[in-house]
């Protein structure tokens, strides 16, 4: 929840995930029946491409929303900064 | 500040020195240090790049060692990580655990560098003879985690 | 040589870097710093002096060390233990265990460090405001060292 | 076994039992009937005074034949450096 344009979301993409997508992060308008982790991960998928085969069901993605791992179910709010990356290899 | 990430290499000595000054109840401390192996899955490495995910590395490394010291009766912990290019035999991470008797600093040292591996933002890839590569997850790094039963953490896969 | 009884301090990360350098094998290292607390069993300690039987320490440690070697899968394995008169916050004791992963290097660290602990022939005396006493030996060191099944060592008492 | 004059055992003493002795060394005929570490033991503590107290049955003494701690039922031969001394508090 930060001091940003209403009803956008910023999307950061790490490691595999930002070389795969082409960008390390984007603003977009909260797309349209996004209310969820789950729900913003198949509309991001719906663009193709690399797209749809880093984020295809079954792959390993994390999902953090505002610094913090979320679950699927877990709800994708106006001003979120929503981060894409594979499980952490740390350490 | 008990977590740190930085680019810079770290003195052990000096870091666990620092992390017990002031307290002289404290009569045990556990450390580890994660090190770059010139060797991983049978390809040579020359050299790796750390990346991380900033502002919530550093949440991420609190929040574990919170919950060290919330389940053991220790004194302080500290978590030093390095990000950016390392070369085999390079420093990657410290943690210290004090504690006034060993059992409790082992433990939550352990404890600490588990999580670590299995929940916060960081990632390596290496750079090979044959190319460059990102590092797969171990399945034995979320097997060593799960044997401290804390709440699975949540999967979006 | 991997094992050192010496009165002079020790800079963890000098003997660290030390035992880990010439095998980038190594991705982990384990330590555990035994220090002189100031309190103990509610009296404050003044200072310490560690009493050793020489030549049998040295052949104790390094027994200690190979036992540690052929349990686990490890790189390496030091251990120096100060005797003579120490102060409170003084290190006593580091135990540094260098593997490929994490797992083998904490085990053979602990056991190490609970053995040295039950076998190796060091006594500490404290000096204390109520005038000098021999530490007594733990119960809970005996259990700890217990843990890891060696055959008990010979008791004669 | 060193090259000692035969028949002789080194005696070593160490910690509280040092103290308690007033003697950290001393090296003594192999007396007659001590052919084990027990036996050793029970010699020492008729000697009556501090060596009786300490060396009681009961009292936490550990015994080390040659730099090895040893059982009550291990061998004392001539030349042995025989220690004496409480359980260890190192580390």
């Amino acid at each position: 929840m930060r001091d940003v344009e209403p009803n956008t979301l910023s999307l950061v993409y790490l490691a595999r995930l930002r070389e795969a997508f082409g960008a390390s992060s984007e603003r977009i308008a909260l797309p349209a029946g996004v209310t969820t982790v789950a729900a913003l991960r198949a509309f991001l998928a719906a663009r193709g491409g690399a797209w749809a085969a880093e984020l295809a069901p079954g792959r390993a993605v994390r999902i953090a929303v505002n610094h913090e791992i979320a679950a699927p179910d877990a709800p994708v709010r106006p001003g979120d900064e929503i981060a894409l990356f594979p499980p952490v290899t740390g350490g | 500040m008990p977590v740190r990430v930085q680019t810079e290499d770290f003195d052990v000595a000096r870091e666990l020195d620092a992390l017990r000054a002031g307290d002289r109840a404290v009569g045990a401390v556990a450390a580890f240090i994660g090190t770059v192996r010139d060797v991983n899955l049978d390809a040579r490495v020359a050299s790796m790049t750390l990346e991380h995910y900033p502002g919530m590395t550093e949440k991420a490394l609190a929040a574990i060692v919170d919950a060290a010291k919330s389940r053991w009766d220790i004194v302080d912990a500290l978590v030093i990580h390095r990000v950016g290019a390392l070369a085999p035999a390079d420093q990657i991470v410290l943690v210290g655990v004090t504690s006034a008797h060993r059992g409790e600093a082992f433990a939550a040292c352990e404890f600490i560098i588990d999580y670590l591996k299995t929940r916060a933002p960081l990632w390596k890839k290496e750079e090979t003879a044959e190319g460059a590569r990102w590092v797969d997850a171990r399945a034995t790094d979320d097997e060593a985690a799960a044997r401290w039963q804390l709440p699975q953490r949540e999967r979006t896969d």
